[in-house]
């Protein structure tokens, strides 16, 4: 019962046929960052490129549980493309889905398949799961930006 | 509205241990807290009920129980966090005062440390340490060769802050002392000396175990780097304290401790850390008994910090003036303002005599160095008689020291 | 006469925890014993006993109730010494074997140690090892120049002795490893290898994390130097763990933490310490903690420990072969004789998904790399899941971990 | 009550007229060893000369409390001018009444007035202090046989 409520259809799809989960080449100034999940040891490399204030491509390889690859799945989807502070924003809204115990409001409907994920924050231990992929994307964003700045 | 000044007759009721009797039926009339202090029956309950419902590996399962013990230990985290005016992130969980400050001591002086070590460069502390906060700086100097210096003390008890000026300086890097002694009940300025070794750029290190339990601390206000505290002082159980520290100056410090919980990656040949609070919290923590120091917490909120500093002045007001009327009784330590430890001397009688003599009353006192012997030494004597008094002391219990220590001098026939 | 085998349905009466359920209503099958261990209402008994009638600071005091602290604290050590076959001066109260393990690597690197390190001087480790007695040691390894190496793994997950003769050599000068692994179940040749250390002088420390809990430990017969478990995982309390040390060594290593209680002559400069144990136990002790340990001890001692070896093997075999007939599903470690933990890969399905299925069902098991992250690389996974057992699991326990695998089998579509 | 048990006469006089309470000078080959009790500071300087296996002279000097200074003053009066044997079985015999909670055995008799601390070994925390002087002599026995078998 509980089960079916985390691993909703939405989730085992993308587990089953993540999208973008082939690296892109490393050029024209992407970058690729390595995030370690300490308690389990899943493992996540995403590459991001950003042009003009536009996340152009998010592509990504990793280890890991269906929570972690369904929700990298997602991010990659839905940030490839959008503008870099639409990104920072759906990163923004996925972490407070992640800590809000499965009570969602209507900000969270612009995460689309995101939504899935409103029953994995009944359970502490897999929001880190869930989180993986897009923590990568903040630091690729925030390391791209750093090196622009310089 | 000002808090109620509190009713240590109804408190008491809530320390199971304080109904037990001594020495053949005597009252326990227990002046001994700044060893450690009595546990009330939440404290107990707490931890048991951590036991009884929520038992298992923090932050290491997956499974339903797992995540409740995680939740219950950082709940605790932010309890004590809460207490001190501080962030949860700034909470470290030792499992005593002496841990945190050894751990202080070691990760400031290990090759990643923030500090440097130079041959010449000081540690400044003061003549009214406990060993606790000594013993781990001698052991410190002894590795990094850093010269120990110390604020002496006045014969009133005090911090001799004459001369602060040359003991401060720029080669003094850290600067770690007592917030209030516990032998001479001296309250040091903690915000002024801060201040001024702040100016230099050294780091300040409080060890603020007699103070934590007894007032109101915001660790702010104080404006110190680092603080430590035991829980078993404040109604705690025994094998938890606390180290706080500034996120900033934590994030800069080497792991002290290392082994399983405080990692991002291992391999065989090295590993790299995580954030603090878990960098320094390495394997299973002591989770019931952070659990049990948070029930403390709440326990002396509710009662109220600036009811129990009150109560605890108001009683070692009357005991000093009691004990002063007795000839040949001769008070350490300043009249006021001043923390609850109150150490004395009786003409003529060794205290380890005195305390016997008041153990056989019934009342349990504290007698020998309490492990500040440089101090004693400073005072030219090898022991004192101790009283330390907590928010479940009585007035009665003052008669009663004073009564004992009238009796004693009946006994060795050294009362004039 | 033989021990009579245990009741393991009678005996979880005595742990309250395991009356509770979870995940709404579901009967709790806590198979995560390796990770920590629930109560027997005995310990937390004896805990508030303690707290209840004899709290006081151990060692310090010359009243009744200090003297009443300090008997109950060092009975606590002569029952767990006792149970190890050891002399009560040879064991030291630490906080979990991670402090211990720590303990020993710094004792061992100071300039006061026994062992005066020559860069290139080595410490023999396994590959097995759990984060607390590996991590340690590479710190341990930057401070002295020493060199860290491995006896590698076998396909089985037993110890690879192939080339042990090249590994442990002249320059070896610390063997440290683990009795029983805490992932793979496996037990290793301690004898053996102490013996071959023994051989070129090295100094031999045990991590007993895993096998003083579930079995008979004669610490003499095992010929080790120094042996470390921690208290929770043995029916005990959080915040207790036990340094065993041969005395004449322990007497020759310099203390670690430092502070009062442990100390002879305290100057403003320099203090003299203690001998073995108080040199090692610095601060108001865990007086509670040590006082519950010796009631869980008191509490195995009672059921038997080769009673509790033999129905933990007897658990572990039928889960053995019950995971084994389920297809796709891969044990890793010895098939036998082994350790109670069963780590175990379920094709096509990770771990954590594995975990939740199991905890959907209310069985709790661990999955993850269980602080032994250098072995799952040699098996060359990301981490396991992992059921241990222990006195009170039941063949209804091994049921439902079965179960919940087909079922988890069944939900993510893997079975075949 | 109990009071009285533990201070017995016998430990007060010692207490206020404590016998070889004063060092004698430290020639022909004397040693002097000085004690420390942990827990309290109390300390003992005490001098002991040995000549042809007999405890010729033992003196002390010393800041305690009235059980260290009274046990340490009879340990004086009993050993000086005896054999070195005796000393010691006294000193065993001493220790083994301070580990008999209160239980005098016939043994005990040949202690005279140690016999008077029956009743600190009721009070684990005393014993120490009981015992401060006769460790001293223990030790500086065991330095002068060491020093003879050199
Ligand atoms: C083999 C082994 N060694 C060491 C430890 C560390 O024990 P603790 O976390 O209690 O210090 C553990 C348990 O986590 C273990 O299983
Ligand atoms: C001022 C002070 N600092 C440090 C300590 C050490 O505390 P603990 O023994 O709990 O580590 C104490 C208490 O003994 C103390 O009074």
């Amino acid at each position: 019962m509980n089960l079916e409520k985390m691993y909703q259809e939405i989730i085992l799809d993308h587990y089953k046929h993540p999208q973008q989960k082939k690296l892109a080449p490393l050029d024209n100034g992407a970058v690729e960052v390595h995030h370690v999940n300490p308690t389990c040891g899943d493992e996540v490399t995403l590459r991001a490129q950003v042009i003009d204030g536009v996340v152009v491509s998010v592509t990504w390889d990793g280890l890991g549980c269906s929570i972690s690859q369904a929700s990298t799945s997602v991010m990659a989807g839905l940030t490839q493309g959008a503008t870099l502070q639409h990104s920072l924003d759906l990163t923004a809204q996925f972490l407070s889905l992640m800590q809000s115990k499965g009570v969602t409001t209507e900000a969270d409907e612009v995460l689309e398949d995101g939504l899935a994920f409103a029953g994995v924050a009944l359970y502490p231990a897999r929001v880190k799961c869930a989180l993986l992929g897009w923590m990568a994307l903040k630091d690729a964003i925030s390391r791209e930006s750093g090196e622009l700045n310089e | 509205m000002p808090e109620p000044k509190l009713n240590a007759e109804i408190l008491k009721k809530d320390f199971p241990l304080l109904e037990r009797t001594v020495r053949g039926g005597k009252r326990l009339v227990y002046l001994d807290s700044g060893a450690t202090s009595q546990k009330p029956r939440v404290v107990l309950d707490a931890e048991r009920d951590f036991y009884e419902n929520r038992n298992a590996a923090a932050h290491r399962g997956a499974h339903q129980l797992a995540e409740e013990a995680t939740e219950a230990f950082e709940g605790a985290r932010e309890v004590v966090a809460r207490f001190i005016g501080a962030n949860s992130r700034e909470v470290v969980f030792t499992k005593s005062a002496t841990e945190s400050i050894n751990l202080v001591a070691y990760s400031l002086s290990s090759a990643d440390s923030p500090i440097q070590w130079i041959p010449g460069d000081e540690v400044l502390l003061t003549e009214m340490e406990h060993h606790a906060n000594l013993i781990p700086w001698q052991e410190m100097a002894k590795r990094t060769g850093a010269i120990l210096r110390f604020i002496p003390v006045t014969d009133e008890g005090l911090l001799d802050l004459t001369n602060i000026d040359t003991l401060i300086g720029e080669r003094t890097r850290i600067l770690s002392f007592t917030h209030a002694s516990n032998v001479l009940g001296t309250t040091n300025p903690v915000r002024f000396l801060a201040d001024l070794a702040h100016s230099v750029g050294a780091v300040v290190v409080l060890d603020a175990c007699q103070s934590v339990p007894h007032e109101a601390i915001d660790v702010v206000a104080l404006g110190v780097d680092l603080m430590t505290f035991s829980g078993h002082k404040m109604l705690g159980p025994t094998g938890v304290g606390v180290l706080w520290g500034r996120f900033d100056l934590l994030e800069s410090m080497p792991p002290f401790l290392t082994g399983g919980s405080m990692i991002e990656i291992v391999t065989l040949e090295s590993a790299t850390y995580s954030l603090p609070p878990k960098r320094f919290e390495a394997g299973v923590p002591n989770m019931a008994q952070a659990v049990g120091l948070a029930a403390a917490v709440n326990y002396l909120t509710a009662v109220g910090m600036d009811a129990i500093a009150e109560h605890e002045l108001d009683l070692v007001t009357k005991a000093i003036s009691g004990l002063e009327a007795l000839p040949g009784v001769r008070i350490l330590g300043p009249a006021g303002p001043r923390g609850g430890a109150l150490s004395f001397l009786v003409d003529g009688i060794h205290p380890h005599d005195v305390g016997q003599v008041l153990d056989d009353d019934g009342v349990a006192v504290r007698v020998g160095h309490h492990c500040a012997w440089p101090l004693m030494r400073r005072f030219g004597v090898a022991a004192t008689t101790r009283a330390t008094f907590y928010l479940y002391n009585t007035e009665d219990d003052v008669r009663a020291l004073i009564a004992g220590v009238e009796r004693a001098q009946k006994f060795f026939g050294s009362a004039p």
